[in-house]
């Protein structure tokens, strides 16, 4: 079952990647990596359960917690830093 | 199966390392050095190393983009584009990855437990720690109580560093401060952006809490004095990149925080000296008290909080002091 | 299939420290030398974690029900390393920001060539 | 009972991973930014509420269930805020969405 669970999450890791990877604009790129850190914090969850040691889920708190904030810090500076956006 | 999604996530990483040398947009390259740090701590915690995955998600994902996007708002975000792949540089990686991957091959394999790594001191940590210590986390005992010079070391090294930093970036200062206030009164604060303000009103106390809970929760599970001042910093960070630069330098004067600095690492080491005075040797913490593993206790306490003091007002003021630059 | 793959962690590795090494010598541009240091970092963080795991091996938290733990001490020490990678990443990110003022670029061979000109 | 709670943490889980992967597919398929931030909603959200509530019945009343509900209530938080941030700096840049040309006759 959990494993079925980190297939889904690891499949989805890996099409938020390659969006990232691709392209073509900025703000793809920063959509696909706030996704990616998402999907993170679901697959330490998610591993948390499958490895049985279930007790380490702040990491999982923090991922939300830094995720959000590159992302703010990001489109900060998108929108000061005079970026080329293709 | 732990295998499996370990492999899966190296050759994840191995595909964004390539792409971060193939791009030439700077700013789409420190994006994925998130993503990057991110891929790396989820495979930190894989491998049970979930104080170390702790740390790279909060400094790597957070702390080191935040600081690579305020370098190139102040440089340029575009390298040089380059002919053809650099075909000398291209050898001599090749060479000596070539050479090294021969080296692996008399390397123990994945998680051997009869590797020479854990022969010696490692399995000692193990058995002694519950009962010298008692605390549970043995990376928190082993960083604060056995490897406490190396840490009070490691310490003194971001503390350094952060001098440097503060050297580098605010000679000339207060000229650029009067000009831009004159200026621009707040062009920094996202005055638009109401949504994200009334969110992070509710947000960043939560970090802030959550951020002590991991400084005091270290003994028990991960997380620690490292950990917790990243994440204490982020949330200041976060403040600063909503409500501009001056708001959070009115809350936390530099003053203040530059005392802060010089603080936690005193602290660190004024508790080595307090255990020296009470008949121990330097950061031996069992004299602190009567009892030897309440006085680790205290010990363990007190200098975490002293490295956490030092890293949240280090990592802050680097960060001021990147952003608080004008672009010239 | 342990043994089969039981080195790849450590390609892996070595795969990303020349990553690393390659952006180093061969990037004219100063931020990205330092991103390709900072892949260089990682990927030996990555090497240390990998040789402190344990087959079957756990967190090393005590806890109810566990006694085999992987080896804390690379922990203990890729830890305080992280931490002060970016310190030093930092110190080099101001300097980069102190050339950009100065010299008005931050690439190499620009650089070198306002250094040769008079 | 503790079947009914079983199932239905397996039901939840393989719902939550079912979403997140199509909306892994919606941001590698579709064909523009403002588009393919739909896709990325729902795996931001539903996928991932799911998933975790999933991993909440597993754990049954425990401190992990708390943890688990402390990270919903941030990711609830904080995702679509910084979807929105997105959305409206591609926006302010001025990107426009991708329009097919029939639908101007409606």
């Amino acid at each position: 079952m959990f494993i079925a669970a980190m297939i889904g999450v690891l499949i989805t890791m890996l099409m938020a990647l390659v969006r990232a990877l691709s392209g073509p604009t900025v703000f793809d790129r920063i959509l696909a990596v706030n996704m990616f850190g998402t999907k993170t914090v679901l697959f330490i969850a998610v591993l948390g359960f499958l490895s049985g040691r279930p007790e380490f889920l702040d990491l999982a708190l923090v991922y939300v917690l830094i995720n959000f904030i590159g992302t703010i810090a990001i489109l900060k500076f998108v929108r000061f830093g005079k970026v080329e956006t293709a | 199966m732990i295998h499996v999604v370990d492999m899966t996530l190296l050759a994840f990483l191995a595909l964004v390392a390539i792409a971060i040398t193939r791009m030439t947009n700077l700013f789409a390259t420190s994006v994925l050095t998130g993503v990057y740090s991110l891929l790396m701590a989820c495979i930190f915690t894989v491998l049970d190393a979930v104080d170390v995955a702790f740390t790279e998600a909060a400094v790597g994902a957070g702390i080191s983009t935040v600081l690579f996007l305020a370098t190139l708002s102040l440089t340029t975000q575009r390298e040089k584009p380059q002919r053809s792949p650099n075909w000398k540089a291209l050898c001599v990686a090749l060479l000596t990855g070539g050479a090294l991957v021969y080296g692996t091959f008399d390397m123990p394999h994945f998680g051997d437990p009869q590797a020479p790594v854990h022969q010696h001191v490692g399995p000692h940590y193990i058995g002694v720690s519950p009962t010298q210590i008692g605390v549970p986390n043995m990376v928190t005992s082993v960083l604060a109580s056995y490897r406490g010079y190396d840490t009070l070391g490691e310490t003194a090294v971001i503390f350094t560093a952060c001098m440097a930093v503060l050297l580098l970036l605010q000679h000339e200062k207060r000229r650029d401060e009067q000009s831009a206030v004159e200026e621009k009164p707040d062009k920094e604060a996202m005055e638009h952006a109401m949504i994200l303000r009334v969110q992070s009103k509710f947000f960043i106390p939560l970090i802030l809490l959550f951020g002590l809970y991991v400084q005091f929760h270290g003994d028990f599970g991960p997380g620690g004095g490292f950990q917790a001042g990243v994440i204490f910093a982020a949330g200041i960070i976060l403040y600063s990149l909503v409500n501009g630069l001056d708001k959070a330098r009115q809350i936390i004067p530099p003053n203040v925080l530059h005392g802060l600095v010089a603080f936690g690492l005193l602290l660190y080491a004024g508790t080595g000296l307090a255990s020296l005075f009470m008949d121990g040797n330097f950061l031996q913490y069992r004299a602190l008290a009567e009892e030897a593993t309440h006085g680790e206790h205290i010990g363990i306490l007190l200098i975490e909080l002293g490295v956490g003091v030092t890293v949240a007002t280090v990592m802050t003021s680097m960060f001021f002091s990147f952003s608080g630059r004008r672009r010239s | 299939m342990s043994d089969a793959l039981g080195l790849y962690n450590y390609w892996i590795a070595i795969f990303l420290m020349m990553v690393g090494f390659y952006n180093v010598i061969a990037s004219g541009n100063l931020v990205k030398k330092l991103i390709g240091l900072s892949i260089f970092q990682t990927s030996v963080f990555l090497l240390y974690i990998t040789m402190g795991k344990v087959k079957d091996g756990t967190a090393p938290i005590l806890g109810d029900g566990y006694d085999t733990f992987s080896n804390p001490l690379p922990h203990v020490l890729i830890l305080t390393a992280i931490v002060v990678g970016i310190a030093t990443t930092a110190v080099g990110l101001a300097l980069v920001v102190r050339i950009q003022e100065h010299f008005g670029t931050i690439e190499e061979d620009e650089l070198i060539a306002q250094e040769d000109s008079p | 009972m503790d079947l009914i709670v079983y199932y239905a943490s397996w039901a939840l889980l393989s719902c939550g991973a079912f979403l997140c992967a199509v909306g892994g597919l919606g941001i590698l398929r579709l064909p523009d930014f403002y588009s393919r931030q739909h896709a990325a909603g729902i795996t931001d959200t539903l996928g991932s509420a799911f998933v975790l509530i999933g991993l909440m019945l597993q754990s049954g009343f425990s401190l992990n269930a708390a943890k688990l509900v402390m990270i919903l209530i941030f990711l609830i938080l904080t995702s679509p805020v910084a979807t929105h941030a997105i959305a409206q700096a591609a926006r302010q840049s001025g990107l426009e969405p991708k329009v097919v040309a029939e639908e101007d006759e409606a």
